[in-house]
C-alpha cells in the first residue's frame, strides 16, 4: 500500500497526541528545570569530614587568635576566637577571607630569577656562591620569631647584618628605645589602664596595631557616651574613621604634629600642669599654633581638656620623637596606662647592628611588605607567597602562605604585655613551597630546626614560671607540670601570656626638646596590610559599596 | 495589474487592491532586519545573563516592563471590541473587530516574549503554574494573561482560515463555520481575563507596601490601582486601534472603514477616558493626603526630584487626560478626522506615561532617608530588543492585512473607485 | 519550639570597618565581583552605609548603618509578591527565607522591598580557579539569573540542629547559632538573638529607649532593630522625620 | 474514514512506545562502581550487623555516609579472600592510600541538607525506613545518571511513572513532604535547602 502525505500527517498528528501520554514532555521539563538549578559551570561545593582547628594569623606581626574551619583538609572559613587574650576575639576585615588568600591567581608557586621559571637548587647555588663573596643582610618585619633565630644564626656563623623592618607602630615606639635603652619589641602601650588618649594622627580605630584591642577597649568605655571612661582626642587634618569616631576631634594642619607636640609641652610646663621636669621646646606657642593652624586659646583648652582626666597617654602614627618627648612630659613613660616594658628581661636574642660594608646579597622574608626597598643595588633573594607586581627582586622564592607552615608568634608591637603562640600548618602547601628558614637551612645544615626553637621558647617560659596559658581555660605556667604541656597546648591554638611588667623599669631622661621632623601619613586603609593582594571578596569593601577606598597596588 | 508584479495573488483575496509583491517586501524589509537585529540582542541576555542590560539591584525593573505594561494596555482594545460587538451588540464596530485581534494578538505576544527574556531563568517560569503563590498579584497576571493570549490565538485562527487558499481545504471551511459560532464564548471569556490581569497589572505596583510613591489603599483584596489601569487600558484600547486602523489607511492608501466607526470608537475611548481622569484625580488626592502621610512620606519624597517633578503628575491628568478626553466626545472637534486622531494619540501618550511613572519614577525614588535618587538608562540590547517587539507586530499585522479579510472590503470595494 | 530570631545593632559602636560584610560573603559562598560590578549590581547580603549628618567642620558627624534583610514579621513585602513561593517566613524561626532554586528571576520582591536588602545575580558565580576548595560546604553557590538575600546564616542554624539532635536535645543552644556578621563584628556591636524572648539580650535592648526600626511606620514590623544615642542618627529612621539631613546628605 | 483511524492510532502507539520504553533508557547513563560490595557478606560473616558499625556519626552529628578506606584498613588490611573486589579494594585503594571513587545512590544535590543525625538520633527512624533493605544486599548493582540533571535514578526512583512504585523507591522533594506529612513535622524551605 502507498504511504499519502495526509498518511504522514495524520500520523504525526497520531504521535503527537500519544507523547502528551508518555513521561517525555514532563519529565524532560522537570529535569531541565533541574538542570538550571546545578548548572556545570557553577562550582561543586566540598565534601568531606568538617572540623574546627585554632590558631594565629601570621599574615602580620598582631597575633590574632584565629577559628579556622575546615572541610576535606582545606579551610573554608576564619573567625576569632572568643576570649582571646591578644585580639579579643576580633579579626581584621580582610583576615575573614583570608582562607581564599592561598588560592589567588598572583599566589608564588615556583621559583622566579629575573622573571623566569629557575628551581631551588640554582636559588640555593647563587646564596651561597653570595655568602662566600661577601655580606648578606637578611630583612624580617616579624622579629624575635623562631625564624629570627635561624636568620641570626645564620649571619653570625656568615658574616652579615640582620635588618627588622619595623611597622609604622614600632616606629613610633622608636624613640623610647633609643632614650632608654630598651629594644622596641620590649616596649608597648598599656592602653587599658589610661583615660585619655591624644592621638596624633594614628588609625587607631580602623586597622592600628592589634585591631581587636583598641576597638573593643573603645566600644566598651567611649562608643556613643558624651562623657566616656576612654577619651579618645584625634589630632587630624582629615575626617578619618577614628576622627568621626573620636570623643573629640581637633582638625590640625597636614604634617604639624611636631609643632602641634610642642605647642601643647610649651602649654603644660607654662601653666604647670605637669610634674615631670622636662626641657622647654624652642618652638614659640604663637608658632606653634601659626603652624598647626589653631589659635593659640585653642590650644590651650585642647591641653586643658588633655590633662582632666588622666593617666593621659600619646600615641603617634609613626616616629615622632616629639610626641614621645610629649609622653615623657605627661609622665606617661614606664608607669600604668603609658608606654611599658612588656619584658622585665629583655633576651635581645637577635643583635640588630647596621652593615658594615654595603651587602653582596640581601634575603627579604616573606613578613616584609611587598612595598618595602631595601635600598641596595645587591642581589636580592625575595621570599613571598604571592607576586605584587613590580617587585626589583631578582630572585622570587615561593614562600608558604596563610596557616600553611609552623610558626611561632611572638607579642605584637602594640601589646604592653608579654604573649607567646604557635601557628601550625594546618593546610597543605603546594609543592616547591619553602620558607626563607629552610632555605637556609638547606645552604647550611648546621642551622637550628624552626620545631626546636620553639620547643625550646617553651621550655623557657616553662622554666621562667611565669604567666598563664590561655587555653579552654587560663591555666598559671606554675601548675603546668612540663614544657612539652605547654608546647602541646599552644600547638592547639591556646596563648602564653606573660605577667604585667613592673612600673618603673622603663626610663626615659630627655636632655633637650628633640629636633623636628614631618613624616609622610600612610593613607592608604591597607597600607598596613602586608600581604601584596586582597582576597577576592574584599571587592565587597571597595567596588561592591562605597565604603572604602580601593587600597592602591593590590589586587584582589 | 500583471502576475509578474502580483506572484502572490492566489494567496489575496478575491476583489481586495494590494501593492505589488516588490513594493510589499521592500516595506517588510526594515521592519525584518530590526526583528533580527533584536532577537540577536535578546540572544545576548539568554546566552550571557541580564548584566547585558542596564538594570540593576535598585532598577530591578526597567524600560522592558515599562514597555510591557504599556503595550499590553494598548492591545486591550482587541477584548474590549470583541466586548462591545458580542456581548453590547455593536455591531457597527464588527469592521474592526479582526483588526482589532491581530493588534491585540500581537501585543501580548509580543510582550510575553519579552517577559520570558526579562526574567532571569526563563527555564523555570513553568513554576508558577505548578508552584503557585495565589496572594500575589503577579500570579494573577501571568495565569490570566497566558490564558488570554491562547484566547486570542483562537480568535485569530478563524481570520486565518479565511485566507483565499485555505477556504479550499473543505474540512477547514467547515471548521470555520463552527468554530465561528464560539467566537461570541471566546469574546467573553477574553472579557473576563483581561478584565483581571489588566487590573492586576496595576494591581502589581498598588500592593507595593514597601514604596509609598505607588502603594494604595483599595477595596478587598485590590489597590485601586487595579481599577484605574482598568479603565485606563479600556479607555486607550479603542484610541489605539483608532491610529492603528489611520496609519493602515495612510500606508495603503485605501479608506477601510467607515468615518463613523471612528467617531464611535472615539466617543467611547473619550467618555470612558473622562470617568478614568476622575477617578484617577481622586485616588491621587487620597493617596497625597491620606495613603502617603500615614507611613511618613509626603510629596516632596515624591516630586522633589529633577525631572520627575510634579509636572508630570499635572500632565498625566490635564493634558494628556482631560484634554483627549474633550476632543474626542465633543461633536465640534469629534467631527474631524484630524482633532479625532490627535485626541487619540494624545490619550495614548497619557496612558504611556502613567505606566511610565509607575514603573520607573517608583524605583528611582529614595525609601530609605539615606537613600538616593536614582536614574537609569536602557542598553543597546534592552531597546533592541524591544524594537523586534514593534517589528514583529507591524510584519504581522501587514502579513494579516495582505491575505487576510481584516476588514470588508468587499463591501467597500465601490468606494475605493470613488476616492481613488 | 518557635523563637523569632532578630538583631539590634549600636550605631554608635560601629566604625564602619566592613568585617560584617567580608565575614558574610565568606560564609554565604558569594562570589568575588566582575570587574564590572558596581555598588548598584553587587551581592551584598550585608552592606554597611556611610552617612554624614551634612554638617562642616567640629560639627561634622558620621555614622555608618549596617543594613541587612531586616526579616519584616507582618505584611512581609517580600513574600506576598513572589509568584511562585519563593520566598517565605518561617513559621519557626521567623526568618524571612529565600530559595535562588525556586526563584525564577522576575526580580519584583527587590522592587517590593523598601530596604534594598535584596540582590540579583547578574552574573555567574566565578572564583579564581581553586578556590572552589574553600567554599562553605553548607551553602549552595546560587547561580545567574536569580535573588538572594540574606538568611541570618541559616547553614548554621542547620549545624546547632543537627549538633542538638546528636545530642538528643529539641531546643538548639544559642551559642551554637550565631550569624557571622555578628561573630565578626569587632566592637560587638550587633547582638543577636530570639526576640520572642524577653530574657534574651536582644530582646532587652530591642526595648531601650535609643532602640528604633528604619521605616518602621510601614507596618511591617522589621526583626532587625538599631540603637544610637545621637537624636539625628535616631532621625534617619524615617524618611519624612529626617528631611532636614537628608536634603544636605543626598 | 478507517485508514484515518488506523493510521492515528498506529502513530499514537508508537508514541507510547517510545515514551514508556526507550526514553527512560535513553535518559540514564549507567556506571559501574569502582568495586563489588556485598553489604550482606559484612552483616552475616563480619558480624557487623548494624549499620553504625561502618556508617559513624561524628561528635557534632555529622554524618559518615560511605565510610572512608582507613574504616575497611580494620579489617583489609591484607586481602581476605582470593575474590577480584578484594584485590582491587586492597591494592588499587587501601594500599595507595585511595579513597574509592563510589557513587552515592542516595546523594543528594547541594541545594539540600539533610541531616542523618536529627532523622535517625531525634525523630528515630531507622536505615530502612529510607534506603530500604539495601544493607542485605549481596551485589553492587550499576548507578543511573540522569544525562539532563546529574542526579542519580534513586532520587526520582526506579519507576518513570512514579505511580505504584515500591516504598523506599525515590527521594524527591515529594518523597520528603509526604513523610513529613504523615508525621506531622512541619519545615520551611530552609529547614531541608541550604
Amino acid at each position: 500500500m502507498k504511504v499519502s502525505r495526509r498518511d504522514l500527517l495524520i500520523g504525526s498528528a497520531g504521535v503527537t497526541a500519544g507523547i502528551i501520554f508518555t513521561p517525555v514532555p514532563w519529565k524532560l521539563l522537570g529535569d531541565v528545570s533541574i538542570w538550571t538549578q546545578n548548572f556545570s559551570w557553577i562550582p561543586q561545593l566540598p565534601r568531606g569530614p568538617v572540623e574546627v582547628k585554632q590558631s594565629a594569623c601570621t599574615l602580620c606581626a598582631n597575633g590574632c587568635g584565629v577559628r579556622v574551619r575546615m572541610a576535606a583538609g582545606c579551610p573554608v572559613g576564619v573567625a576569632g576566637v572568643s576570649g582571646h587574650p591578644v585580639s579579643k576575639g576580633t579579626l581584621c576585615p580582610l583576615t575573614f577571607a583570608a582562607h581564599q588568600l592561598n588560592w589567588h591567581p598572583r599566589r608564588l608557586r615556583e621559583v622566579r630569577h629575573r622573571g623566569r621559571p629557575a628551581s631551588w637548587s640554582d636559588a640555593q647555588a647563587a646564596f651561597a656562591k653570595a655568602c662566600g663573596e661577601g655580606q648578606v643582610a637578611i630583612f624580617d618585619a616579624q622579629p624575635e620569631r623562631a625564624a629570627s633565630s635561624v636568620f641570626a644564626a645564620f649571619i653570625q656563623k656568615h658574616n652579615g647584618c640582620y635588618r627588622p623592618v619595623l611597622g609604622p607602630e614600632s616606629q613610633a615606639l622608636a624613640p623610647y628605645a633609643s632614650w632608654s635603652g630598651v629594644p622596641v619589641n620590649a616596649l608597648g602601650y598599656d592602653l587599658e589602664n589610661t583615660r585619655t588618649i591624644v592621638s596624633f594622627g594614628a588609625p587607631l580605630l580602623d586597622g592600628w596595631g592589634t585591631p581587636g584591642r583598641f576597638t573593643r577597649l573603645w566600644s566598651d568605655r567611649a562608643a556613643g557616651a558624651s562623657d566616656p571612661q576612654l577619651r579618645l582626642i584625634q589630632m587630624e587634618s582629615s575626617f578619618s574613621r577614628t576622627a568621626a569616631l573620636a570623643w573629640r576631634r581637633v582638625a590640625v594642619r597636614e604634617g604639624s604634629d611636631a609643632a602641634l607636640a610642642a605647642g601643647v609641652a610649651r602649654v603644660l610646663l607654662e601653666e604647670g600642669l605637669v610634674a615631670a621636669q622636662a626641657p622647654m621646646p624652642v618652638l614659640p606657642l604663637a608658632e606653634a599654633a601659626a603652624q598647626t593652624g589653631l589659635s593659640v586659646e585653642e590650644i590651650r583648652s585642647l591641653v586643658r581638656t588633655m590633662v582632666e582626666k588622666r593617666p593621659v597617654l600619646a600615641i603617634a602614627a609613626e616616629e615622632s620623637p616629639s610626641v614621645a618627648a610629649l609622653n615623657v612630659l605627661l609622665g606617661a613613660v614606664g608607669t600604668p596606662g603609658g608606654i611599658v616594658a612588656k619584658k622585665n628581661h629583655v633576651p635581645a636574642r637577635v643583635p640588630a647592628e647596621a652593615p658594615k660594608t654595603s651587602p653582596r646579597a640581601v634575603l627579604i622574608d616573606a613578613s616584609v611588605p611587598w612595598e618595602f626597598d631595601p635600598q641596595t643595588d645587591a642581589e636580592i633573594f625575595r621570599f613571598a607567597a604571592w607576586d605584587g607586581g613590580g617587585g626589583k627582586a631578582d630572585w622570587l622564592l615561593p614562600a608558604p602562605g596563610f596557616l600553611e607552615y609552623l610558626t611561632d608568634v611572638p607579642a605584637p608591637p602594640t601589646s604592653g604585655v608579654d604573649t607567646y603562640a604557635i601557628a601550625v600548618n594546618l593546610a597543605a602547601s603546594p609543592p616547591e613551597i619553602k620558607s626563607a628558614a629552610q632555605f637556609l637551612q638547606k645552604i647550611d645544615s648546621s642551622m637550628p630546626e624552626v620545631d626546636q626553637l620553639i620547643r625550646a621558647h617553651c621550655e623557657e617560659i616553662f622554666h621562667s614560671h611565669q604567666g598563664a596559658v590561655y587555653g579552654e581555660q587560663p591555666l598559671p605556667v606554675s601548675t603546668i607540670e612540663s614544657a612539652q604541656k605547654i608546647e602541646e597546648q599552644l600547638r592547639k591554638g591556646a596563648v602564653w601570656v606573660g605577667n604585667p611588667s613592673r612600673p618603673g623599669n622603663l626610663r626615659c631622661v630627655l636632655k633637650d626638646w628633640p629636633a623636628e621632623r614631618t613624616l609622610p601619613r600612610p593613607t592608604n586603609w591597607a597600607a598596613a596590610w602586608p600581604v601584596p593582594v586582597l582576597p577576592p571578596i574584599a571587592t565587597k569593601l571597595y567596588q561592591e559599596s562605597n565604603l572604602r577606598e580601593a587600597p592602591a597596588g593590590r589586587q584582589a | 495589474m500583471s502576475d509578474l508584479l502580483l506572484i502572490d495573488r492566489r494567496w489575496i483575496a478575491r476583489g481586495a487592491a494590494r501593492s505589488s509583491t516588490l513594493r510589499f517586501a521592500l516595506w517588510l524589509a526594515p521592519w525584518i532586519f530590526l526583528l533580527l537585529l533584536g532577537i540577536y540582542a535578546a540572544g545576548l541576555c539568554l546566552y550571557y545573563g541580564l548584566n547585558q542590560t542596564n538594570m540593576d539591584n535598585r532598577f530591578a525593573f526597567g524600560m522592558w516592563i515599562f514597555l510591557d505594561l504599556a503595550i499590553i494596555a494598548m492591545g486591550a482594545g482587541a477584548f474590549f471590541t470583541g466586548f462591545l460587538v458580542y456581548i453590547l451588540k455593536q455591531k457597527d464596530l464588527k469592521p474592526v473587530l479582526n483588526s482589532a485581534v491581530v493588534v491585540g494578538l500581537t501585543c501580548y505576544s509580543g510582550a510575553v516574549a519579552v517577559l520570558m527574556v526579562d526574567v532571569g531563568q526563563p527555564l523555570r517560569a513553568w513554576f508558577t503554574f505548578w508552584y503557585p503563590n495565589t496572594h500575589s498579584m503577579l500570579t494573577e497576571v501571568t495565569f490570566c494573561i497566558s490564558c488570554y493570549l491562547l484566547v486570542l490565538i483562537l480568535e485569530y485562527i478563524p481570520v486565518v482560515l479565511r485566507n483565499r487558499q485555505l477556504r479550499k481545504v473543505p474540512s477547514f471551511l467547515v471548521f470555520e463555520h463552527q468554530f465561528h459560532k464560539l467566537v461570541p464564548v471566546l469574546a467573553g471569556v477574553g472579557t473576563f481575563l483581561s478584565f483581571f490581569h489588566q487590573g492586576s497589572l496595576g494591581g502589581l505596583y498598588g500592593v507595593l507596601r514597601g514604596r509609598p510613591f505607588a502603594y494604595r489603599a483599595g477595596f478587598a483584596i485590590w489597590p485601586s490601582t487595579f481599577f484605574l489601569f482598568l479603565l485606563s487600558a479600556i479607555a486607550v484600547g479603542p484610541s489605539f486601534l483608532m491610529l492603528v486602523t489611520a496609519t493602515a489607511e495612510k500606508v495603503t492608501g485605501r479608506q477601510l472603514v467607515q468615518p463613523g466607526v471612528y467617531r464611535k470608537l472615539g466617543f467611547i475611548s473619550g467618555v470612558l477616558l473622562a470617568v478614568y481622569v476622575a477617578a484617577k484625580a481622586v485616588d491621587t488626592l487620597v493617596w497625597l493626603n491620606i495613603t502617603s502621610p500615614s507611613v511618613g512620606f509626603g510629596p516632596r519624597d515624591f516630586y522633589s526630584y529633577w525631572p520627575l517633578s510634579s509636572t508630570f503628575l499635572f500632565a498625566a491628568i490635564v493634558p494628556l487626560g482631560l484634554l483627549p478626553a474633550i476632543l474626542l466626545i465633543a461633536p465640534v472637534t469629534a467631527r474631524k478626522r484630524g482633532w479625532l486622531l490627535c485626541g487619540a494619540t494624545l490619550a495614548c501618550c497619557g496612558v504611556l506615561l502613567n505606566r511610565f511613572v509607575f514603573t520607573i519614577q517608583t524605583l528611582a525614588l529614595p525609601t530609605l532617608a539615606f537613600d538616593e535618587f536614582l536614574s537609569y538608562i536602557p542598553s543597546w540590547q534592552e531597546v533592541a530588543t524591544f524594537g523586534a517587539v514593534i517589528a514583529y507586530g507591524v510584519i504581522v499585522y501587514s502579513l494579516s492585512y495582505r491575505y487576510l479579510p481584516l476588514f470588508e472590503e468587499g463591501k467597500g470595494a465601490g468606494q475605493h473607485v470613488s476616492l481613488g | 519550639m518557635s523563637a523569632r530570631y532578630g538583631m539590634v545593632i549600636d550605631l554608635d559602636r560601629c566604625t564602619g570597618c566592613g568585617a560584617c560584610m567580608v565575614a558574610c560573603a565568606a560564609e554565604n559562598n558569594v562570589p568575588p565581583a566582575p570587574p564590572s560590578a558596581t555598588p548598584r549590581t553587587g551581592l551584598t547580603p550585608m552592606l554597611v552605609h556611610k552617612v554624614s549628618n551634612g554638617l562642616e567642620g567640629s560639627a561634622q558627624r558620621e555614622v555608618f548603618i549596617p543594613v541587612t534583610c531586616m526579616q519584616c514579621e507582618r505584611e512581609t513585602p517580600c513574600v506576598g509578591v513572589c509568584p511562585q513561593q519563593a520566598v517565605e517566613v518561617d513559621k519557626a524561626t521567623g526568618i524571612v527565607m529565600q530559595i535562588p532554586q525556586r526563584c525564577l528571576g522576575c526580580r519584583y520582591c527587590m522592587t517590593a522591598c523598601p530596604y534594598h536588602a535584596r540582590y540579583f545575580n547578574w552574573w555567574d558565580p566565578k572564583w579564581p580557579e581553586g578556590m572552589e576548595k574553600t567554599l562553605n560546604p553548607g551553602v549552595s553557590t546560587r547561580m545567574r539569573g536569580v535573588v538572594e538575600k540574606c538568611n541570618l546564616c541559616h547553614a548554621r542554624l542547620h549545624g546547632a540542629m543537627e549538633k542538638a539532635a546528636a545530642a538528643g536535645k529539641k531546643e538548639i543552644d544559642p551559642t551554637d547559632y550565631v550569624p557571622a556578621c555578628v561573630e565578626a563584628c569587632p566592637t560587638g556591636a550587633i547582638v543577636f538573638g530570639n526576640l520572642a524572648d524577653r530574657n534574651d539580650p536582644a530582646s532587652r535592648a530591642a526595648d531601650s529607649p535609643d532602640a528604633f526600626r528604619l521605616l518602621a511606620r510601614l507596618g511591617t514590623e522589621p526583626k532587625i532593630h538599631y540603637k544610637s544615642r545621637q537624636a539625628w542618627v535616631r532621625a534617619l529612621a524615617e524618611r519624612g522625620t529626617s528631611r532636614s539631613s537628608e536634603a544636605k546628605h543626598v | 474514514m478507517r485508514r484515518t483511524i488506523l493510521v492515528f492510532a498506529f502513530g499514537f502507539v508508537v508514541a507510547l512506545i517510545a515514551g514508556w520504553v526507550a526514553f527512560p533508557r535513553a535518559l540514564y547513563s549507567r556506571h559501574a562502581q569502582p568495586l563489588n560490595f556485598f553489604h550482606k557478606t559484612h552483616g552475616e560473616k563480619s558480624g557487623l550487623a548494624s549499620c553504625d558499625s561502618c556508617h559513624t556519626f561524628g561528635n557534632n552529628g555529622e554524618f559518615s555516609g560511605i565510610p572512608r578506606s582507613e574504616v575497611c584498613v580494620g579489617c583489609h588490611a591484607d586481602k581476605l579472600g582470593s575474590s577480584k573486589a578484594e584485590a582491587i579494594l586492597v591494592d588499587t585503594y587501601i594500599k595507595a592510600g585511595q579513597e574509592p571513587p563510589w557513587l552515592v545512590y542516595s546523594q543528594q544535590p547541594a541545594n539540600v541538607w539533610f541531616s542523618h543525625a536529627v532523622h535517625t538520633r531525634r525523630a528515630g527512624l531507622n536505615c530502612v525506613d529510607c534506603h530500604g533493605s539495601y544493607g542485605e544486599s549481596d551485589q553492587t548493582r550499576l548507578y543511573e545518571k540522569n544525562r539532563i540533571s546529574g542526579y542519580s535514578r534513586d532520587i526520582w526512583g526506579h519507576s518513570i511513572s512514579r505511580l505504584r512504585r515500591a516504598p523506599h523507591d525515590g527521594m524527591k522533594m515529594n518523597d520528603c513532604e509526604s513523610c513529613h506529612r504523615r508525621r506531622h513535622v512541619e519545615v520551611g524551605c530552609l529547614g531541608c535547602h541550604q
